[in-house]
């Protein structure tokens, strides 16, 4: 164990850092030093990661007595899943300061300033990993309640009309969600002082020997807890409201980190401390999660808000990694373990390019956009790239773990997996769908673009019927100056020549969410590295083995007149 | 010795016939009086305790009810004669507008 | 109905040997054009000028290596014309390991010339096509896109790299169709590919599920190795799933609805992707499964009845098309029938269905390029009824065009009659009714095609003065002449038998089987029924003036065959229509039942508020009553605790 | 136990009285009856500090305070007999004879054992003996109390203090202010006419005359006016003309009520108009000098 407790650092950070850029005099310097100490927290994050052994087990262990009485201790902790969890929020924060840069102050009321959205989000960043770094359970209950402190100011603050009441509604399910995981929390004291010496430690109370009943009833708090935070089918209805009011970078680190709380929870203390009772809870989980994965894509399907779209295509993918989760095999939840990650990075990068496309329509409507791709070809293939990152294409690295998923939810059961399956297909209408009305067609300006612009004199208008070709210029024009005073309402990010493409340093900020989905999607093996050592571990603890297949390989066959003649 | 037990009871009728004066009367100043018939009640049974129990004690505490209850009156009477300025009513049901 | 040979056979077993000399040169195959995709379309407009020269480049590269490694393969032994090259390790879960593996072996070999062979050729053509456009560039990335993902696909050692490559193709496909966005129609018609697709994909991703489950692994060598071991059922319910999977990615009924509108794309995507190679990867993904199939018969059994149900129905499409290129694409489909028929045929048909693929990729290849020269000349007009004896306007698009079509009908000596031939004789001599079916197909193909021939090239000028037709550069024509060079002497691949002989390593070999009536018969009577069809043709079409706007009083088989034999409109009642129902339902239950939940709860709370909050009346009175009240009950509580 | 049982009956019967008597003046002259009857029995319970205290503090100073603010709310306020929130007298006097019952009961069920008197606590003398305690053991409570004290009288002080809201008005200030008032609603701007000017009569309760010879309502106070005591107009106005006539000397109709003193021979002829003032400032009504 080095002297530095890094972990400590590692929420430190961010923490401090909040409080500075909430104290500073002016919004530019907030914005500047926020974005350094993210950075700063991303330098942090990947020394722990150098430090991290490959299948140690919990490393760069923290513990400190906090309340002796309950046995509850300052205790931080990273594993292969606790690893992945922080990377992948210290990558994704650095992002969305750096989209917020020139967002924040979208729409934002009088309870939000720019430099509170900086302070907020460091704050969010920091309990995140407090939260995922914790322990012990009593300091988790208490982080994964604060976090709802900065998701509900950035929430409430930040966004379109009618955030408030979302940033209520958000709370209030969240809340509703923790009151349920606190009886649980205080029931494991219980069990754990009727035990001998109470303590709040993940390890001590892993060892526990628990009655079947208390099992469930426990298991039953957190499951309930994290089945609103992840969301499944029936508690799901705070997300779309909540994505839809707030900023992108908002939703992203609430469905992209926040939410992953949900799924982390389910592998770390639902299976993990109960996990006689979370097979005997598997049916239940998994028609809920089989129903969110249908519900949610068709649920995407019928949405005209672009961003209430993109939220509830995470439903959908939260049913996936909660069946992964839920399967208990390794493929299973290697891959929903994966999937948290890939979510997260491409989720991430819907959300900003999608937050880009509104900025630049300013609407968030999918029936009042079209056209974008002529005029945006980098913002529509941003797009498209994270579009079909949501829809797992192979290649891209969600495939992978959806992949894995279905393997794993077929060989639970085949029609498990068949039900899942549709789920491709639901993807691949709700993201080809919305891509279709967002960029494709001839758009508010491009008609009169053709008609005048040199750059589009050649377009291949003319390769339409002829028809088509001769009245172009007229009523094309007439067309642009119909359209213009509604795109003109963009606060002055649509000039006469129509929305701009992303500019250098717009790109540069996603880039690095591009390039990790491809990297990611030919070669995981890094995340393999971490996450299967992980479920290794958690399988034997579950006590459960992968099924052999009925077919092992180096069986002998006699090669000759086999079928049925 | 005699009982004191006669002292305690008529403590406690005093006290009760305070409690109902400040539920049933309106006068601001009225309330304030029966409030202060409570606590003379009060002060009856603590010198009568203190005599039952030989201990001086319940005479301090007496003399600091007194003393609080003189501060009390100051200000409370303050706030009725600012209430009655602004209002033109001394009476308590008139400050009703805290309510749903 | 349909009986596999009683005669015991062989399913072959895949045991490729480690890559090495030339062999390792087999990543650059894929490499060369993966990395011009990357380069156009990460370069920006700084590639604008010389982009389509690298693409075409990086084509023209990957044929280059392909050629050296099929002459090298040549040169080996029969049993060692297999070649694994192991990249890298892409997934490792448990029992699950997944390399990002690739294997040469005589099919891949035959499908890698033909990808980037035909390939180079179209990207060469698609420079004189594409000269006007903006966007060439990303047209020219797009392309490379695809042909790395289709040679990803065919030379994949696991289903789940055949898939990366599958779907790869898919998203080119949906690239190219959708390359003109601004059209409505382009964009709808690319999506509607993607979909469809993604319905086969159901197929793919349950099948690599259940080969995991069953075999615990989904390389095409473990599995070939072992499969013997599995229960027929399980087999079955794999090919059934592989079957689902090809019927999206050839255009088979009942996914067959999205190969015309694919037609949106530019004619080279067209002549490339839906008719020369991404389209027959469901012919190649059934017989590189061979190891499946031979031992699911019923499976075999639902391939042949699908293949038979498509070879007609786009048969009939495209006897009513006008549209150049839909007709084409008609043709297209059911001439993926025809090798599905092959490929469903088992052990007999494999290697027949892969040369029909193959000629099928020269001629339709060719015939697609020459209709998109004949639209380059024709101002981009589609419609036949006005086009009309434009053989002297564009000799060398109408000469090579006729080669194809000589090709397509099965002319004697053209490459096409080798091939098609060859799976009439095979289904005649397994199953009559399917045989005489295919038959009648060869018929209505030798109908269409010569109708096309007809309103296009012969009869009487149709065109407005206004158009001037034109031959097209020599950039395009000389691949419209390489190509019909092709198409004409496909079919020495037959010599000696050479194809069966080449692919027997990797599909097996059929034992001789007598068909039921002596080959040179068969062969007589289905150039008989070719010419019957070519006849029928003249007759309807080329002796009669041909009218401007299609006439409405027809029968209802030209009508059904004008609505695609009514695919759209049984997606539309079975699938689209309840699915925007379910998805409205959904949309306002969701609002309303399910979010209700909540706000229903939190009404309630609200409406208790309402009742309890009047209980505030603001009088400081009550409010001491209350305590009072109050007091009393903990008195009386203290009281009976005490008491008690 | 003599003055117990005298006085216990009167507190009981005097604190019942502060229940239902209406005026808040009875209320306290009550509860000095309770206090002073509290002292006594402080005094019989060997308690003579507190007795004393009672006295000074209670009935001396904070019910004098209490009579002192009754002054000021006005003495007169008395409650309405009504009660205005439904069901609170029946429950307030449920609840308090509940109170009582249990409070009463529960004292009754206790013995509290033989007395032990205060004989030995009070041995230096009771104040001597308390003044030990206080300065001892409860000093810091005492200490704390002082402070209670300070800030009761400094918040007793800010709540009834009345800020001024304006500048101090001036003489010059309140001129300017009552021209403006004339100017705007037509108040009058000159002193009030002095009672009985133009009348036979100079009493307080007689308004003035004006030259037309209508009575001057200004003139005279209004306590008087609201009191009735006022001597109306038309029996002045009879007075006037039997003067007149007495004089003899003017035709009835030439006094019309339109002709202001313009130096007709009306106030050189009345031996009583002997002030100028309502001449020079002019009659009530006039135009305003602008």
């Amino acid at each position: 164990m080095s002297d530095v407790p890094w972990l400590t650092v590692l929420v430190a950070v961010p923490l401090v850092g909040a409080v500075v850029v909430a104290a500073l005099p002016r919004a530019e310097l907030a914005k500047l030093v926020a974005l350094l100490v993210s950075v700063l927290t991303l330098g942090v994050g990947v020394a722990v990661a150098l430090q991290y052994e490959l299948g140690g087990g919990m490393q760069l262990t923290e513990t400190h007595d906090w309340i002796a009485a309950f046995g509850v201790h300052y205790a931080l902790g990273v594993d292969g899943l606790s690893l992945l969890m922080v990377l992948l929020t210290v990558v994704l924060v650095p992002i969305v300061l750096a989209y917020s840069w020139t967002h924040a102050d979208e729409g934002r009321g009088a309870s939000g300033s720019t430099r509170s959205f900086f302070a907020w989000a460091l704050a969010l960043e920091a309990l995140s990993l407090a939260v995922f770094l914790a322990t012990d359970v009593f300091l988790f209950y208490v982080v994964f309640e604060a976090t709802l402190i900065p998701a509900y100011f950035l929430i409430g603050g930040f966004g379109k009309a009618g955030r408030g009441a979302a940033a209520v509604k958000f709370l209030m399910f969240q809340l509703g969600g923790g009151l349920v995981l606190l009886g649980s929390v205080i029931g494991l004291y219980v069990v754990s002082a009727q035990a001998g010496e109470p303590s709040y430690l993940h390890a001590d109370l892993a060892e526990l020997d628990l009655s079947t009943s208390a099992e469930r009833w426990l298991l039953a708090g957190f499951l309930i807890a994290f089945i609103v935070k992840a969301p499944l089918f029936p508690l799901h209805t705070w997300l779309a409201d909540t994505t839809e009011k707030a900023t992108p970078g908002t939703s992203v680190l609430l469905v992209c980190v926040l939410d992953k709380i949900g799924t982390y929870g389910m592998l770390r203390f639902c299976l993990e401390l109960f996990p006689e009772a979370s097979r005997w809870a598997t049916p239940l989980v998994v028609t809920l999660a089989l129903i969110s994965i249908v519900y949610g894509a068709l649920l995407a399907i019928g949405q005209d808000d672009l961003l209430r779209l993109v939220g509830l295509t995470s439903l959908s993918h939260f049913g996936f990694i909660t069946l992964g989760i839920f399967v208990f095999s390794s493929q299973g939840q290697s891959g929903a373990i994966l999937y948290m990650v890939n979510h997260g990075l491409g989720t991430a990068l819907l959300f900003l390019t999608a937050g880009h496309v509104i900025e630049r329509r300013g609407t968030s409507s999918i029936s009042r956009m079209g056209g974008m791709e002529k005029l945006t070809p980098v913002l529509a293939g941003l797009f498209l790239v994270a579009g079909l990152a949501t829809l797992s294409l192979p290649g891209l690295s969600p495939f992978v773990s959806e992949l894995l998923v279905i393997i794993a939810a077929f060989d639970y059961h085949w029609w498990v997996g068949a039900v899942a399956v549709t789920g491709i297909v639901l993807a691949a209408i709700y993201v080809l769908w919305m891509y279709q009305r967002v960029m494709t067609g001839p758009g508010p300006l491009a008609a009169g673009a053709a008609g005048g612009a040199g750059e589009h004199a050649d377009d291949p208008a003319r390769r339409e019927p002829a028809g088509h070709g001769t009245d172009a210029p007229t009523g094309g024009t007439a067309t642009a100056t119909a359209t213009r005073p509604t795109t003109g309402t963009t606060a002055g990010s649509s000039t006469a020549v129509g929305p701009r493409d992303l500019r250098p340093h717009e790109v540069a900020v996603l880039a690095p969410l591009v390039a990790g989905l491809v990297f990611l999607g030919f070669y995981p093996m890094p995340l393999f590295d971490v996450a299967n050592p992980y479920v290794e571990d958690l399988m034997s603890h579950v006590g459960v083995e992968d099924d052999a297949p009925a077919v092992p390989e180096g069986t002998t066959v006699e090669h000759a007149g086999e079928g049925a003649h | 010795m005699t009982d004191v037990t006669p002292y305690v009871v008529l403590s406690a009728i005093l006290f009760s016939i305070g409690c109902v004066g400040v539920l049933t009367r309106r006068n601001a100043i009225v309330v304030f009086m029966c409030v202060e018939l409570m606590l003379n009640a009060c002060n009856l049974a603590l010198v009568a305790f203190a005599k039952q129990h030989g201990n001086l004690d319940g005479q301090i505490a007496a003399f600091f009810v007194m003393v609080v209850a003189a501060a009390e009156v100051v200000v409370g009477l303050a706030i009725i004669m600012t209430i009655f300025r602004t209002r033109r009513s001394a009476s308590v049901d008139d400050a009703s507008l805290l309510k749903y | 109905m349909y009986s596999l040979s009683e005669a015991a056979h062989q399913v072959p077993v895949i045991d490729p040997s480690a890559a090495d000399g030339t062999f390792s040169l087999l990543w650059l195959v894929i490499g060369l054009p993966l990395i011009g995709a990357a380069v156009l379309l990460l370069g920006g407009r700084a590639t604008d000028r010389w982009g389509h020269w690298l693409g075409t480049l990086a084509s023209v590269g990957s044929f280059v290596v392909s050629v050296l490694l099929f002459v090298e393969l040549r040169g080996r032994e029969e049993a060692e014309r297999s070649v694994t090259q192991h990249l890298w390790d892409w997934i490792a879960v448990g029992d699950l390991e997944v390399g990002l593996d690739l294997l040469y072996d005589p099919l891949s070999a035959l499908f890698l010339l033909l990808i980037t062979g035909v390939g180079s050729l179209i990207h060469v053509y698609s420079i004189g096509y594409m000269e006007h456009d903006p966007r060439r560039r990303r047209f020219f990335a797009y392309l490379n896109l695809f042909v790395a993902a289709m040679l990803m696909l065919v030379l994949a050692e696991n289903y789940v790299g055949l898939f990366l490559g599958w779907e790869g193709v898919g998203l080119a496909s949906y690239l190219l169709i959708g390359f003109w966005q601004h059209k409505h129609s382009a964009a709808a018609a690319a999506k509607k590919a993607f979909v469809i697709n993604r319905v086969g994909d159901i197929g793919m991703a349950l099948a690599i599920a259940l080969l995991f489950t069953t075999f615990g692994t989904t390389s095409f060598s473990a599995i070939s190795e072992v499969s013997g071991a599995a229960e027929e059922d399980t087999l079955t319910a794999v090919g059934l799933l592989l079957l689902l999977a090809a019927c999206g990615k050839s255009a088979q009924v009942p996914l067959q609805a999205w190969l015309l509108d694919a037609m949106e794309g530019p004619t080279p995507v067209s002549a490339l992707i839906h008719a020369a190679t991404m389209v027959t990867a469901g012919v190649y993904l059934v017989v590189r499964s061979n190891f499946i199939f031979e031992l699911a018969p019923h499976a075999q059994t639902v391939v042949v009845v699908v293949a038979t149900v498509t070879l007609l129905w786009g048969a009939v499409i495209g006897c009513a098309k006008d549209d150049i290129k839909k007709a084409l694409a008609g043709s297209t489909m059911s001439q993926i029938g025809y090798m599905m028929l092959g490929a469903g045929l088992g052990v007999a048909g494999y290697a027949f269905a892969i040369f029909h693929l193959i000629t099928h990729g020269f001629f339709k290849a060719n015939m697609f390029l020459g209709a998109g020269s004949v639209m380059h000349g024709m101002n981009d007009d589609v419609d036949m009824r006005r086009y009309g004896a434009l053989r002297h306007a564009m000799p060398v698009t109408f000469l090579t065009f006729a080669m194809g079509y000589l090709a397509i009908i099965g002319f004697p000596g053209f490459s096409g009659f080798w091939s098609k031939d060859k799976i009439i004789e095979t289904a005649l001599a397994e199953n009559w009714v399917v045989g005489v079916l295919a038959l009648l197909g060869a018929g209505i193909t030798g109908f269409y095609m010569t109708r096309l021939m007809l309103l296009t090239f012969l009869t009487s000028k149709r065109w407005k003065d206004d158009v001037h037709p034109h031959e097209s550069p020599a950039v395009m024509t000389v691949p419209l002449i390489v190509l019909a060079a092709l198409s004409v002497l496909g079919g020495v691949l037959l010599l000696g038998d050479w194809i069966v002989e080449w692919l027997a390593p990797v599909v097996g070999e059929a034992p001789h089987h007598e068909p039921p009536l002596p080959i040179i018969v068969i062969t007589l009577l289905t150039v008989a029924v070719v010419a019957v069809g070519v006849a029928a043709a003249w007759f309807l079409v080329g002796r009669r003036e041909v009218p401007l706007t299609p006439p409405q009083d027809v029968s209802f088989a030209t009508r059904a065959a004008r609505a695609d034999v009514y695919g759209d409109a049984i997606n539309d009642v079975l699938v689209v229509r309840p699915g925007a129902a379910t998805v409205r339902g959904i949309t306002a239950g969701d609002r309303t039942l399910v979010d209700g939940l909540f706000t229903g709860g939190s009404s309630g709370v609200k409406a208790v508020g309402n009742v309890l909050r009047r209980l505030q009346n603001g009088f400081v009175r009550s409010y001491a009553l209350s305590v009072l009240g109050g007091v009393l009950l903990v008195v009386l509580a203290l009281l009976a605790v005490n008491l008690a | 136990m003599t003055a117990f049982w005298i006085l216990a009956p009167v507190m009981v019967l005097a604190a019942l009285g502060i229940l239902v008597v209406r005026k808040a003046v009875h209320a306290a002259l009550l509860l000095a009856v309770v206090m002073i009857s509290l002292a006594v029995l402080y005094a019989v319970l060997d308690a003579p500090f507190l007795f004393a205290v009672q006295i000074i503090v209670y009935t001396g100073a904070i019910l004098m305070l209490f009579l002192f603010v009754m002054m000021i709310v006005g003495v007169d306020a008395s409650d309405s007999v009504v009660e205005t929130i439904r069901g609170q007298r029946p429950l307030a006097v449920l609840l308090g004879l509940g109170l009582a019952v249990i409070l009463v009961a529960s004292v009754g069920q206790i013995t509290l054992g033989t007395v032990v008197g205060l004989d030995a606590a009070n041995e230096g003398g009771n104040i001597e003996a308390l003044a030990n305690l206080l300065f001892s053991r409860y000093v810091f409570v005492f200490e704390t109390t002082s402070a209670l004290l300070i800030t009761a009288a400094v918040g007793a002080m800010v709540l009834a203090h009345r800020e001024r809201t304006g500048p101090r008005p001036t003489q010059a200030s309140r001129a300017a202010q009552r021209v403006r008032d004339f100017a705007e609603r037509g108040e009058h701007l000159g002193p009030l006419p002095a009672p009985g000017v133009y009348a036979r009569h100079n009493a307080v309760d007689t308004p003035a005359l004006l030259p037309d010879g209508t009575p001057a309502e200004s003139s005279v106070s209004r306590t008087l006016a609201a009191r009735g005591r006022i001597r109306s107009a038309p029996d002045l106005a009879d007075d006037i003309e039997d003067v007149q006539r007495a004089l003899g000397g003017l035709p009835g109709g030439s006094g019309s009520p339109g002709d202001t003193a313009s130096g007709s021979g009306h106030n050189t002829e009345n031996p009583s108009a002997a002030a100028g003032g309502p001449a020079t400032d002019g009659d009530p009504g006039s135009e305003a000098p602008r």
